[in-house]
């Protein structure tokens, strides 16, 4: 892919890196003014701007850029724990914050000193985001005056530790639902945002719920215009859904990688019937790699498809037939669990812990990020042009609509 | 069998009308609430439940003959009640005790029955719950990690001593008693008292935490013999046939039980302004469920009424409803998983309960996969060679 | 099942047949006199009423009259030719019918001397049936006068055969589509009824395209009240999904038979993934016959459940799967073809002629007799009562519908 | 092939143009009525279509060297020509002689290179058009039943005779050259003039009436020596490799199309006064369908790139791209016909042509399953042993 944009460009970048990694050397100095260093070096995600931790240059420009760094032991800001921020936040923050919230927040969102989570589910707007009921009422003062929002979010990812919250609420319950919400990101800290672990079928709370009760945001610190959150939510969710279904990995990377294994290392425990599914399977998330590199590739050049519905609803059937498949491999032990225990774990894993747990866990992937039922319908409408459903719910005044 | 001599697939009467009877007593008795409480507590099994199934509702001595005090009724009945506590994910041992351990035990008539059969005493099979139940090496297939040792002085005549592990053995925590199949010379089922010295019990942490399991280990255990060289293995190949089927009936409950929460659910929950249930890609798929579950209620009875009648077709019929129950079992239960969205994925919604029984009852006694291998042997169907290299 | 009606019953059917064939030698009979005589003798379908062919005794019975009939070398009406008349005309004719009709054709229907065929799907209305645009009108005369019909059917099946069809047709399109619609029996020999073939992607044409030109139908011809054919269409449709999937078969007949049979005899063609599907399949069939055979029983005991939409689903899904594995089984064979031209088959199976034609038939059978969408729609709203499709077609009157 | 050399899976801007090139010509010069027309003559390939497609816009040669008058463009280009042959179902033997014939010439330098990139002559490769390319062991899967006899008195040296049969051959009845494998002492490769004595040539009712196939019988036919022993095994392999490859690549432009046709379908036809493609429940699977050709045009694009850079990877991407086209056009044109609803199900109506080119596809060179298995082999995944006994 290197080629893509011209060698030059990537000797050039490999050659800067070097550069700076001789004036900064990761062994002798502090880790967070290190990556500060490399944040103001435009070395952080080069395809971002200058100025915001970037170069301006090609995406797939990245991977040179990170190898590097990582051959010299500079210290990372650990994505696995701050992918929200990384995956959603940031993206929304750039296309559609002002400079000054870009300037505030991205620097300290890429370190990792600031954690970001996401608050859109509630309750009763899970599909039906758009419907959603938590109010933020505006109140005048200096500098645009601030906001007070209340109501309950679920399946919040990172709430307990995050600093920062992606908030869509309803600003105008006078409008037909998508008119009426407004996009901010709202202080975590504050008394007035509760958080509590939302325990999952693993035994896990990797969630939680998140209650806001008057919590006060200042409007510079909302994203977008008002009345216009769900554009900008859009924009969140189509890169979760990318984050989610359309991660680089190598060939057996991911679930079919741990089936694969298991089905090597245990001859005692192959069945006929399984070897069908499993080669099945091993094609199937074969080719779904090779769709995904297909869409980076259209991507970095500058042309997104609309295969990115694909790739989550691909991602989540496959990644649930494969944790089947272990499980069912697994023999005897695929009757036992590790650990029934409520715990929080500090990151989130689709391939963590044993066969049971992947089985339940994967269970989620056709719901979270926008459940596989309405990535169909996206397809349906948005790609191939089919008829939308008849909506009685998209012209009448939100507040008049039967719930 | 031929299409001629086709059993009653139906319900009778007398069926449904002990259904009613074990369907009020979980449901008055054993509330998703309740069950949700149990599995957190140290003793994941409600004992004074199945006291009240086992004895007052007869449910444990319908297999048993009324010489023993039983109701001497069949497999037919006993799979309704298979099918109850499944659709209620029932914290008892039903199917471990009245099913199980008493089939084990029922041609050697001894006297450990008219206990069972009246409550008072429960039984474990212990085999591991994984365990095929052998198709057409019976023999080859029973081997088991137990030993049985010489008696022990003092010991009296009919009474040995057992060594040896069984992993993952269902319903061992709560019985009073342990069929223990042991290998030496011949293969033979013993009866071992599980308070006994040289027993112990580890649990397990089960998949499906309702069901629990224990890895027992008998070091010198006294043991007193129940039936010894081929009528010992084909008590325990009995059992483990029995109980595949009646897990398979209990599977068409979990199933059912699903699809109606599913559609009750979806008829309430509204998104966009109407139900999600008036979503025409959720009807249909809420039609496969429905359709997975008639054809899986078909084979169940199938399977129930060839137990019931000794018939030769038995290990077919055990072998289609194992896997037509346990696939049905774990589809219907995954669309209740997904169609519940996100509350179906939490520890607080009941639904988890239903899929993790559908997956490890699917699993119990071999996968679906296993069956239908088994099945292609019974009906002439020989696999092809491998053909990778070609 | 002969249990069922109590073995006393059988025995006494038994022995009046045995006393037919003692005063009815089929070596020196007419074929139809004998067919008349059996008829009348009540021994046609002995679960219909006395004196139209039955003796009003359970349907179970009927094997057991076969059987003996056949032991004798009695003639058969060849119900592999008359499929419509016994499967859909009979039944519809039974329970719709006035006395003088029921008199008038279900001694002919059953001996064969008059076919039967169906009009009722139109190129404009295939799964929206009630849609349907073929007039008819009433003139007034002597006897109720009588009707004038004009359109096109298509699908019918045996129309170039037929004596009778089965129309239903639009007699007011002043009112909502269902409550305009009116069932007739048509004569199809006059020359205002013509006929085409329709071929099929098989070759074959099967089927045909039937048009009519002011059609005289005398009103006594009339099947149910003027205005009520939906009601009396929705019972032939539900004889009709009973006899394509619930058709009595030993196990191993039909499709799977096939297929098992060219595994047995093909050591050579055999591949582990295709074993898998087989016995997948051999699983499926073999459970499927066991539904079907469980919803006979309670049919038999008037216990009537709504598994006969299941049943048509299933048989069409496994049909499909099984003729496509056939056809891969049938290695480099698989690849030609028997025969394209066009012919009009004299009877119809689904088992019939070789691997590539029963694949490419087996795709019609989610269409033919209800789609398996239709299908998947009864059971949902009508049997799980989940809430109808918005509907804006079923309240204003045919004629003012957008076409 | 690793992640850090992946090739570039997207089309290019010159690959795009000659696919519009393509497409317009066989959107002229062959619309379904005309191929329907054809399919019921006594000749169902279009031979003048043929020559302007391999001729005038150059598809003959776009896998021969410049030397050889080709266009010495890669099968990446030649994919695409594919991918819109598969679309249209074009009956015209591209595939037959512009890529399998074609292939097992490239690198014998052969005379009739010349004639193929021309478009003067057309050329089949005589084996049957079921043959799965050789995986693993080419040269035990290339035996051929044609046996080459000794010269004839006055034969030319490079010159000897053919006796045998091959069945099933796709192309052979346009070709004007038959390229012969046939076994020996060695294995050799052979060009056959089609209308020399000793060859007859019987037409096929195949299941593709536009793919129309012929049995070879040679009866001391005449042939002309073009490669022996291991460089005409090898040919023959890397003919085989690439016609399975470029016919998964004709598969997914066959998936594209059902695709295409039934959308645009399903929101003309109206039901219920309203297009059927606003049921929920068929917009789900038509996006299942747009999901399956997503995946397959990756692995179609993934097998050319490969090909072209005689990467080591190929064995598995066209095994891959084979299996995934193959079960994408299937499922593609089995939901065209079942969405058209009756229409779709006549003779009149173009389903089927789709419907039979898509199950003849996956057929041809292999079913996916059968590739799946070569594809086990590849990336160590060994089959499990016969269980059934158990």
């Amino acid at each position: 892919m290197l080629e893509a944009a011209g060698p030059a460009d990537a000797g050039e970048l490999r050659q800067r890196v070097r550069d700076f990694l001789a004036d900064h050397d990761p062994a002798a100095m502090d880790r967070l003014d290190f990556l500060h260093a490399r944040f103001d070096a435009g070395l952080a995600w080069v395809h971002y701007p200058p100025g915001l931790g970037g170069l301006g240059l090609s995406r797939e420009l990245q991977s040179a850029v990170d190898a590097e760094f990582a051959a010299a032991g500079g210290p990372t800001n650990h994505p696995e724990r701050i992918g929200i921020g990384l995956g959603m936040a940031a993206p929304t923050i750039l296309a559609f914050g002002t400079p000054e919230q870009q300037s505030r927040w991205l620097r300290p969102l890429w370190t990792g000193e600031e954690v970001w989570c996401q608050l859109f589910s509630e309750p009763g707007a899970g599909s039906d985001l758009a419907g959603l009921a938590t109010r933020a009422v505006h109140e005048p003062g200096p500098g645009g005056g601030h906001w007070r929002a209340t109501g309950q979010k679920v399946w919040t990812s990172l709430a307990h530790r995050a600093q920062w919250g992606l908030l869509l609420a309803r600003t105008d319950p006078d409008v037909p639902k998508h008119a009426g919400l407004t996009y901010f990101a709202a202080d975590m800290t504050q008394q007035a945002v509760e958080v509590r672990p939302l325990r999952q079928l693993t035994g896990e709370a990797e969630f939680n719920e998140v209650f806001l009760s008057d919590a006060v945001i200042p409007d510079r610190d909302r994203i977008g215009e008002v009345g216009g959150g769900w554009r900008v939510a859009q924009g969140t969710l189509m890169n979760e859904r990318i984050a989610i279904g359309g991660g680089a990995l190598p060939r057996e990377g991911g679930m079919i990688g741990l089936a694969a294994a298991m089905w090597r290392e245990h001859p005692e425990l192959r069945t006929p019937g399984l070897h069908d599914r499993l080669i099945r399977l091993w094609a199937d998330a074969e080719v779904a790699r090779l769709a995904s590199e297909r869409l980076r590739q259209q991507l970095a050049a500058g042309q997104p498809g609309p295969e990115g519905s694909a790739s989550k609803v691909v991602f989540a059937r496959i990644n649930q037939d494969l944790a089947a498949l272990e499980l069912e491999l697994s023999g005897a032990d695929g009757l036992r669990y590790d650990d029934w225990t409520l715990r929080r774990p500090g990151e989130v894993s689709f391939y963590g812990r044993r066969p049971g747990y992947r089985y339940l866990r994967a269970r989620g992937n056709s719901i979270e990020g926008g459940t596989s039922e309405i990535l169909h319908n996206v397809i349906a409408e948005r790609v191939l042009g089919l008829p939308a459903e008849s909506r009685a719910d998209t012209s009448v005044p939100w507040k008049d609509l039967p719930r | 069998m031929s299409a001629q001599t086709m059993p009653d697939l139906r319900y009778s009467q007398a069926e449904e009308d002990l259904r009613a009877a074990v369907r009020e007593l979980l449901a008055d008795r054993a509330p998703w609430p309740a069950i949700l409480a149990l599995i957190e507590s140290s003793e994941p099994t409600d004992g004074a439940l199945w006291r009240t199934l086992a004895g007052d509702v007869g449910a444990a001595g319908l297999l048993i003959g009324e010489q023993h005090g039983g109701a001497g009724a069949s497999f037919r009945e006993a799979a309704v009640v298979a099918e109850e506590t499944g659709r209620a994910v029932a914290p008892v041992p039903y199917l471990e005790s009245a099913v199980l351990a008493t089939v084990a035990l029922l041609d050697s008539g001894d006297q450990l029955l008219a206990g069972l059969a009246s409550g008072a005493v429960t039984a474990a099979l212990a085999i591991e719950f994984a365990r095929m139940p052998p198709a057409s090496r019976p023999g080859a297939a029973l081997a088991s990690a137990v030993r049985f040792v010489p008696a022990a002085p003092g010991d009296p005549g009919d009474r040995v001593r057992l060594s040896g592990t069984v992993a993952g053995v269902a319903g061992a925590l709560l019985a009073d008693v342990l069929l223990v199949p042991a290998d030496g010379v011949p293969f033979g089922l013993y009866a071992v008292d599980s308070h006994a010295p040289g027993v112990s019990l580890a649990p397990v942490v089960s998949l499906d935490a309702t069901r629990p399991l224990a890895d027992l280990t008998l070091d010198g255990a006294p043991a007193r013999l129940i039936a010894l060289g081929e009528p010992a293995a084909h008590a325990v190949a009995a059992a483990l046939t029995a109980g595949a089927a009646m897990l398979a009936c209990e599977q068409l409950g979990v199933a059912e039980r699903c699809l109606e929460m599913t559609v009750a659910y979806v008829k309430e929950r509204r998104q966009f302004a109407r139900p999600v249930g008036s979503f025409q890609a959720l009807k249909h798929r809420l039609a496969d469920v429905w359709v997975a579950v008639t054809q899986a209620r078909a084979a169940a009875r199938y399977a129930a009424a060839c137990l019931a009648e000794a018939d030769p077709d038995t290990p077919v019929a055990v072998a289609l409803a194992k896997a037509a129950c346990g696939e049905a079992a774990v589809h219907a239960a995954q669309e209740c998983v997904q169609l519940h969205g996100g509350i179906g994925f939490t520890w607080e919604h009941p639904a988890h309960l239903l899929l993790k029984r559908a997956k490890s009852g699917a699993m119990a006694f071999g996968t679906p996969d296993r069956h239908r291998a088994v099945l292609a042997g019974l009906v002439g169907l020989p696999q092809a060679p491998d053909s990778s290299g070609d």
